[in-house]
């Protein structure tokens, strides 16, 4: 044995310069692909920098034009002569709830019978004096959503009456969008959305300084509306989304976690947990639509939890994110070396101890990985929703995850169906800069905590 | 080969082993293993590589579980209760049957947290301070802590090899098993560190019963009660140190130890 | 239970419906605005036949009437009371980018230039016609690009009946053959690209026009209301689309609007029967009212009466 | 009271039993010598929470389950001689009774043992939930009593603890197989309505996709017998190819961007870059669809005019394209999140023997890390399979059995969401025909999910 | 300490050291050590546990690049060359100089491939049998042939920890490196292995340049043509191994091999 390796050894040691020379030839090859590899690295991310840029780009410079909006400022003399109203009801000492809330009921309708477009004309007479020559376009000045607004003033506080308030109401909007010049002026009167009179009334405002480009705090503080376009906003449905997310993010992460956990470090591995991975697997390919029937059929049907409402649609979400959360965590769970899982063990700690003590927090960078691209994904989804009632116009404000509200994705969705394109094509993508900041910040914490837990070994 | 067993009648059996076998998949790497282990004493595993050591080792303390492939057939019982027994509890085994491993495989995280693991785990330190003395007393014992007493807070990765070493064996002694099984403690250390880990077994050896698998002679000789020889994954002779080294009832032992063998 | 009405269906009526509720809830404090969802006229209906309760639907719009096997499974379900209203009419245009030709269509242009097959000297050949110029002078000379309703749109089926089916039968050809095989033979459609079916919105029509200049798309009025800046209407049969001309009959492709109510749900739902009334009242769908402005082509005074009377005196179908 | 107030009563009452459980188990070690007792005493703590929460947690279960079958059974029986309903009508009038209990019906036209029926519903309900109120109270107090009184140094209360967790996380991963039976149920029954229309060979092989809109004529009889043709076979390839389209750009892609920032890019870059390309993930996919309509969509035709291409603006290569950029954050920050956990040791093994870094993890890296990445490309993969609203806008529409990506397609999920939200007639077999290819999608991605498991055990690479 | 180094004139040197100094972070490993090392000859690094052995062996092929945060200063050269410069090539580096790890690390792949990787980059054989030869004669060479020759095929971290280690040094030998580096080599070898082991440093040293880190001084005596003694991250004495083992000339020195420290 020993006289075959000098004999080795001796044919090495002539190899050997040459075994040095062949590195060195190699080597010119392998730098090459070296910088051919970090070449496509870089590429990479290159190109997906450049996309998301594209993409922000391309919402940005739509979008954010949408946060501005034309608003009129008009003194409103609240008229006795038109608002003539009862006494705002108080609640007596031995008068139900009940009683009080039909004696408050009844004079909120009161309140709502009367004209209050009419202060709105008059104030804008003030200011467009030839106004009264042109009645019909005189009422399209103003959004049609702003009486209601003054309206709900004179109702919080009934003593504006017999006062003169200054008040910024938001422009029709097709105002809005003559002035921003989102549609061709040169266009001929025919394809105009504004009457010649109209657009000489806006222009010369616009010059006085009466109508402005203001913030527009309505687009975050309003719900969606129809009839009223200028005045649509976000609120209803970035409440929905939030309440949406906060379901998605208490039950699936926790439960894909724990499904992970349970498939990945205590299941037998046996046929039995092989059907279940590849079930998992499978059911990230189903069409997110299928959940929504599915949703409807159980929470809905069988639990009776409410239509429209936030909380089945978070229970729908999560059933269609688990998959992403389980498989996430399996595979960061697979990439933790036994040696830590035995060193647990050999002192004494349980299977699960060993497991929660110290594989799972090295597994939290890619948990939370994992429950980012999900809640991201859960976030922009709306085919579900259809099915169970979310991909509605709902023109009120959530207050809790059982009351109808609409979702961000949906309103994006119906924003961008809009007949009046001119008008929504920016507003559209004002709500997606909304869903972005929103994902944003539902993941920040995510991605600040993936850093810290990072461990390299 | 049962006959080898040397057991002095007077002292108590911890552990014992009844033809144990062990297989990876298809390839048997134990043949067939009785041994007993008394309580209070230092018994070494010695034989060449690959030879089944580290395997039987970890037959003892069910470690082998972990292992998809590994299969165990036989008994062995700790203190008359069989081990493998489907009621037992492993993790109460694992507690009394520590392990310090061949390669060193420290958590992740701070050397402190390292030690303070396995008391926090079985409850041993009910106040901070409890545990700090626990940690420092591992630390000293393994004689470390001079070298480690200023980074407790870094991560226990951070160490050379033969701190990382000690820092498992401080780590096995703070959750006081009443068995240690040891793969190797000293391999990646000096003369000088590997003295105090002698002594600190000597120390052990008062309350607990040690199982030390060693590549060492002379450290066999200088630590062990009594040594078994391994070969091929059978046990050839288990006998009391001195004679094993001065009178090896069996050839292929005697070749083992004078270097002859290979 | 619920205090809130629950709305789906038809996305053609679907901003209607949300207007109308919209005013609902601004005009009575009393009631909550109704919530209304799309999902389609078969989405919708599926929902509203599930069965009666809190957790289902009460109003399903629909731009087609509803149809016997529908109307059985509803029964099936325990919904034996849907009662129908008719919202008005919709009238479904030709339009094409600004910058592009103008159009003066005859239902048989359209058949000519999205059939598979067309007569020529006697005999049916594959379509050979890449530009409008070759089926008549009178058409700009621009490529053949259609952009139709998939079929899964209720417009699809206007379209096919109002204007492929009755232009193709203006062909003697056509009418020479037996009745069954005329069918199939019009609606058969060429695959060469020169149709696409939009599964999507008008917005998703528009945007294909943007994307190629050449494009005729099928549209909504009040889209193209609304758009008149980027597109323009074709005239068909030389009747340029209009409230007025749909209305009068003479411009030929509309259709009518529904809605259905859960007659088990009123009187429970509170507003149910407010709301419907409310939403054919001539105030919200007559002449000159918010939803004529949205693009609704309203009932005439008799049918409204009728439809009105329908609702109050809960007929069901 | 209603289930989720006992819910919340329950969870404070497990607060409770944890703290007794806790102070029980410390004072029978008496104190310092923990060691005595089998487990620690969060444990006990633990054990009796759980035994004073789980038991009345079943009996409500259980309860909640048959309580409404025996009330039924009772209200029926409770109907007067004459009026009783025969067997196959009970459902119907039970229905009725509990509308008429719940307010849904006009009183005015109900019978009156209609209405006597519909209140002695309502007041069972109210004793049935009496009734199970105390029980619940009863189950509790006995089970927190009893493990209370198990304590005792060598009751393994761990163990118990732990079977309970061990529960838990089984129950977690069920969810999944109960979402798939829900779904397959939820689409069995009106997929076999479908094939009472149409029969299985004719949607299974069938290669022309043209449905038709399902009331096409029903009014005038003119148009009866064009039904239309339900072949899977064009949507089926179109998916395939849109899928694959998807895959050549977002593995390479994904995997590119996951090594790089993984092994090369400083922790700086990798922090910020990882979160930002992440978004792509977020954007909703209608405006992706609208991006690829609009921009990509002409952009890659004018590219394709430019070699001598035909191009279809809308074509399988746009929606491919456009959909692999939205996944590749599933590969890149999965798999980067992988890469990073491969020990160190392996990389300096490959490193201290000549190897350059990208030999390393090509060689050393990519095939250790390979069971998670296959995991993250599967998820991709099922996404993009799973994915509308890019196609709608960016395939064109066009069912035809092609392999050419230039050509307009449609997918299958497409399909299923236009036939099911259109204006169809939803008992007619084209509205029903978005069960059956869901039900078809099901099957075949399981299948593909099959093969891929086999693949993947056969390179499967293990650290130590 | 330059003047401990003794240098034979005649020899040629094949690495030099200058103050080199590594810093872990705030930490500083070593503090400024000056080094030659000689062709053809074997230099055993001893000193106690933590002492720096292994982090100034790393800085010979460079290996310290690989942790974050590490930072060398001063200066080494190969053959005359600073492989700290910024044009130099660090994977020709270390494919001159070669490692063997302290903790044996297996590619998890099959043994053959984690022998045959190494030729394979290289481009060393350019037929199947030319890296079937390889693989066998460097199996052969650590001794490991005869216990693995029929599972080539299973994966190398099923091997025990010595087979592990023997494989380590047959993948490092495989590609025939000018100089190598082992880091306790034998650490978790028999006798038997490791005197297979040295005698094959003792056939290496006939081509190649080979430096041990081994805390066996039995091992040092019987393998090195020189010995550096380190202690606290300093070089202490470095001289021809029979004058440090028999006639230290630093108190410490002789302290640490008489086993007096501590
Ligand atoms: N990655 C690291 N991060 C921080 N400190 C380190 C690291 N590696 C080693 N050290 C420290 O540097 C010093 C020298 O370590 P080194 O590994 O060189 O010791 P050694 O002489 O090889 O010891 P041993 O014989 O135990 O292997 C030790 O104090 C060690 O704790
Ligand atoms: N996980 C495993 N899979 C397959 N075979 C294994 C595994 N672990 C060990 N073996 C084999 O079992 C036999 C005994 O291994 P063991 O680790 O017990 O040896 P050992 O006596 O500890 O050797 P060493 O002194 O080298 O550590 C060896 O042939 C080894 O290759
Ligand atoms: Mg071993
Ligand atoms: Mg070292």
């Amino acid at each position: 044995m020993m006289t075959t390796e000098v004999k080795n050894l001796k044919g090495s040691s002539l190899a050997r310069s040459k075994v040095q020379q062949q590195v060195i030839n190699s080597l010119q090859k392998r730098h090459r692909q070296e910088k051919l590899f970090r070449g496509a690295g870089v590429t990479a991310v290159a190109i997906s920098l450049l996309l998301v840029v594209l993409l922000f780009v391309n919402i940005f410079s739509k979008g954010l034009p949408a946060f501005w909006q034309h608003a009129i400022k008009v003194d409103i003399y609240f008229d006795p002569a038109v608002v003539q109203i009862a006494e705002k009801p108080v609640q007596q000492a031995d008068e139900s709830d009940n009683d009080f809330r039909q004696r408050d009921l009844e004079w909120r309708s009161s309140v709502g019978m009367i004209n209050f477009n009419r202060l709105i004309l008059d104030g804008l007479n003030k200011v467009i004096p030839d106004g009264q020559a042109h009645r019909r376009d005189l009422q399209r000045v103003v959004t049609s959503g702003e009486r209601f607004a003054i309206r709900d003033m004179v109702i919080n506080d009934p003593s504006v009456i017999g006062t003169t308030k200054s008040l910024y109401l938001l422009t029709d909007a097709n105002i809005d969008v003559w002035l921003k010049g989102n549609i061709d002026r040169s266009l001929s009167d025919a394809q105009q959305q504004l009457s010649p009179k109209m657009r000489e009334w806006v222009e010369s405002l616009k010059a006085q300084g009466i109508i402005q480009n203001r913030f527009s705090f309505a687009l975050f503080m309003n719900p969606d509306s129809r009839s009223s376009l200028a005045s649509a906003g976000l609120a209803g449905a970035f409440m929905g989304s939030l309440y949406m997310m906060l379901v998605v993010i208490v039950l699936a992460i926790p439960m894909g976690v724990a499904a992970a956990i349970y498939l990945e470090e205590f299941a037998p591995k046996n046929k039995l947990t092989d059907l279940v991975e590849v079930n998992i697997n499978n059911l990230a390919a189903v069409p997110s639509i299928v959940f929504g029937l599915l949703g409807a059929s159980i929470f809905i049907g069988w639990f009776n939890l409410p239509m429209s409402a936030p909380v089945v649609g978070g229970l729908v979400l999560t059933l269609m994110t688990l998959p992403t959360v389980i498989i996430a965590t399996r595979s960061t769970l697979k990439a933790i070396p036994p040696s830590i899982r035995q060193a647990a063990l050999g002192l004494g700690a349980s299977k699960s101890q060993a497991v929660f003590h110290h594989v799972l927090p090295l597994a939290i960078p890619g948990i939370l990985t994992g429950s980012i691209i999900g809640v991201a994904q859960a976030l922009g989804e709306s085919a579900p929703l259809l099915l169970i009632g979310m991909k509605s116009f709902v023109a009120s404000v959530p207050t809790s995850a059982m009351e109808q509200s609409t979702a961000l994705p949906v309103q994006i969705y119906l924003w961008q169906g809009n007949e009046l394109r001119n008008f929504f094509e920016a507003r559209t993508s004002a709500a997606i800069i909304v869903l972005l900041a929103l994902m944003l910040s539902l993941n920040s914490l995510a991605i600040w905590l993936r850093k810290r837990y990072e461990v390299r070994w | 080969m049962s006959e080898s067993v040397a057991v002095n009648n007077a002292a108590k059996v911890k552990m014992t082993a009844r033809d144990v076998k062990v297989f990876y998949g298809d390839n048997q790497a134990i043949h067939g293993i009785d041994m007993d282990i008394i309580e209070n004493e230092v018994i070494a595993f010695i034989g060449p590589s690959g030879c089944g050591k580290s395997t039987f080792l970890r037959c003892l303390n069910r470690m082998n579980d972990t292992i998809d492939i590994c299969r165990v057939t036989g008994e062995i019982a700790l203190d008359g209760q069989n081990i493998y027994h489907p009621s037992l509890d492993v993790v109460q085994l694992r507690a009394q049957v520590g392990m310090v491993f061949q390669k060193p495989n420290p958590f992740p995280k701070s050397i402190y947290e390292n030690i303070a693991y396995g008391p926090k785990l079985h409850g041993l330190a009910s106040k901070k301070s409890d545990l700090d003395d626990i940690v420092e007393s591992s630390l000293r014992r393994a004689g470390l802590w001079n070298e480690v007493k200023d980074r407790l807070s870094q991560p226990g990765t951070g160490l050379s090899g033969g701190q990382q070493q000690r820092l498992c064996i401080a780590r096995s002694i703070a959750v006081s098993p009443e068995v240690i099984l040891m793969d190797e403690p000293c391999s990646a250390l000096d003369p000088i560190a590997t003295s105090i880990i002698e002594e600190l077994i000597d120390e052990l050896k008062q309350n607990f019963t040690i199982v030390i698998v060693t590549h060492n002679m002379q450290q066999a000789a200088r630590v062990s009660d009594r040594t078994a020889f391994f070969h091929l994954g059978n046990l050839i002779e288990l006998g009391v140190t001195n004679d094993v080294f001065t009178n090896p009832k069996q050839k292929k032992t005697e070749d083992y130890i004078t270097g002859r063998y290979g | 239970t619920r205090d809130t009405i629950q709305i789906a269906g038809s996305s053609t009526v679907l901003p209607f419906s949300s207007i109308a509720a919209e005013e609902f809830g601004n005009n009575f404090a009393q009631f909550k605005t109704p919530v209304v969802g799309s999902g389609g006229s078969g989405g919708g209906l599926r929902q509203f036949c599930q069965g009666v309760g809190t957790n289902t639907i009460d109003i399903a719009n629909s731009s087609r009437a509803i149809r016997p096997a529908e109307l059985e499974a509803c029964k099936a379900n325990g919904v034996n009371q849907v009662v129908e209203v008719k919202i008005g009419y919709d009238g479904i245009v030709f339009a094409s980018r600004v910058d592009a030709g103008t159009f003066a269509l005859q239902p048989v242009h359209v058949f000519l230039a999205q059939a598979a097959k067309v007569p020529q000297n006697g005999k049916m050949v594959d379509n050979p016609y890449k530009r409008w110029s070759e089926i008549d002078k009178s058409l700009p000379d621009q490529a053949i690009l259609l952009a139709i309703p998939g079929s899964n749109h209720g417009t699809r089926e206007v379209y096919e009946e109002k204007v492929i089916i009755d232009g193709c039968k203006t062909l003697p050809e056509v009418q020479a053959m037996s009745s069954d095989v005329q069918n199939q033979f019009c609606l058969a459609m060429r695959t060469d690209g020169s149709v696409v079916e939009i599964a999507g919105d008008y917005t998703e029509t528009l945007a294909r026009l943007q994307a190629q200049k050449d494009a005729v798309g099928v549209f909504g009025l009040s889209f193209y209301e609304s758009n008149r800046d980027r597109i323009k209407v074709a005239t068909v049969g030389g009747v340029v689309p209009t409230v007025d001309n749909i209305i009068a009959g003479t411009y030929p492709v509309a259709r009518p609007l529904f809605f259905y109510v859960k007659g088990e749900h009123i009187g429970v739902i509170p507003g149910l029967q407010q709301f419907a009334e409310y939403f054919i009242s001539d105030a919200t769908s007559g002449e000159g009212s918010p939803l004529e402005a949205a693009g609704l082509i309203p009932l005439s005074d008799d049918e409204r009466a009728e439809v009105l009377a329908t609702i109050r005196s809960k007929k069901v179908l | 009271m209603n289930n989720l107030s006992l819910i919340l009563m329950l969870l404070v009452l497990m607060a409770i039993a944890y703290q007794f459980g806790m102070t029980r188990s410390r004072s029978i070690a008496g104190g310092n010598n923990s060691s005595s007792m089998h487990s620690r005493p969060h444990h006990y703590g633990m054990m009796v929470g759980l035994w004073a929460v789980l038991p009345p947690l079943a009996v409500m279960l259980v309860w909640n389950w048959l309580a409404p079958s025996v009330i039924d059974g009772m209200v029926i029986a409770s109907i007067p001689a004459e009026f009783k309903p025969e067997l196959e009508q009970a459902a119907i009038v039970m229905r009725r009774i509990s509308n008429l209990a719940a307010n849904f019906g006009i009183v005015a036209e109900a019978a009156d043992w209609e209405l006597n029926a519909a209140s002695y519903l309502t007041g069972l309900k109210q004793q049935s939930a009496l009734m199970l109120t105390a029980l619940m109270f009863v189950v509790a107090s006995l089970g927190l009593l009893l493990s209370f009184r198990k304590i005792q140094p060598s009751l393994r209360a761990r163990h118990q603890v732990e079977r309970v967790t061990m529960g838990l996380l089984l129950l977690c991963s069920t969810v999944a197989i109960l979402t798939t039976v829900g779904i397959v149920l939820s689409m069995v029954g009106e997929t076999l309505k479908f094939f009472t229309f149409v029969k299985p060979s004719e949607f299974f092989f069938g290669t022309t996709w043209n449905p038709r809109f399902s009331t096409a004529g029903v009014a005038d009889g003119s148009l009866t017998g064009s039904q239309g043709s339900f072949g899977l076979l064009p949507l089926l390839s179109g998916t395939m190819l849109v899928a694959l389209i998807a895959m050549i750009v977002a593995i390479p892609l994904g995997l590119m961007v996951a090594i790089y920032l993984a092994e090369y890019a400083p922790s700086k870059v990798r922090n910020t870059v990882k979160p930002v390309i992440e978004i792509l993930a977020g954007i909703p996919t209608i405006v992706y669809g609208f991006f690829a309509l609009v921009t990509v969509g002409p952009f890659l035709s004018d590219i394709g005019a430019s070699m001598g291409l035909t191009i279809r603006a809308t074509s399988a290569l746009t929606a491919g394209v456009v959909m692999g950029i939205m996944i590749v954050p599933f590969i890149s920050s999965l798999s980067d999140d992988i890469l990073t956990q491969v020990p160190k040791t392996l990389r300096d093994g490959s490193l201290g023997l000549g190897a350059t870094k990208s030999e390393t993890i090509r060689k050393v890296v990519l095939p250790a890390a390979l069971p998670g990445i296959v995991g993250a490309v599967l998820l991709a993969v099922s996404r993009a399979i799973g994915e509308t609203m890019i196609v709608v806008l960016a395939a064109g529409n066009s069912p035809s059995v092609t392999a050419n990506p230039f050509e307009a397609v449609s997918t299958v999920t497409v399909t299923i969401v236009n036939q099911l939200t259109g204006d169809n007639d939803f008992a007619s077999p084209q509205s029903l025909v978005a069960f059956a290819l869901g039900l078809t999608l099901f099957v075949i991605t399981l299948l593909l999910n099959v093969v891929a498991l086999v693949i993947v055990r056969k390179y499967r690479e293990q650290y130590e």
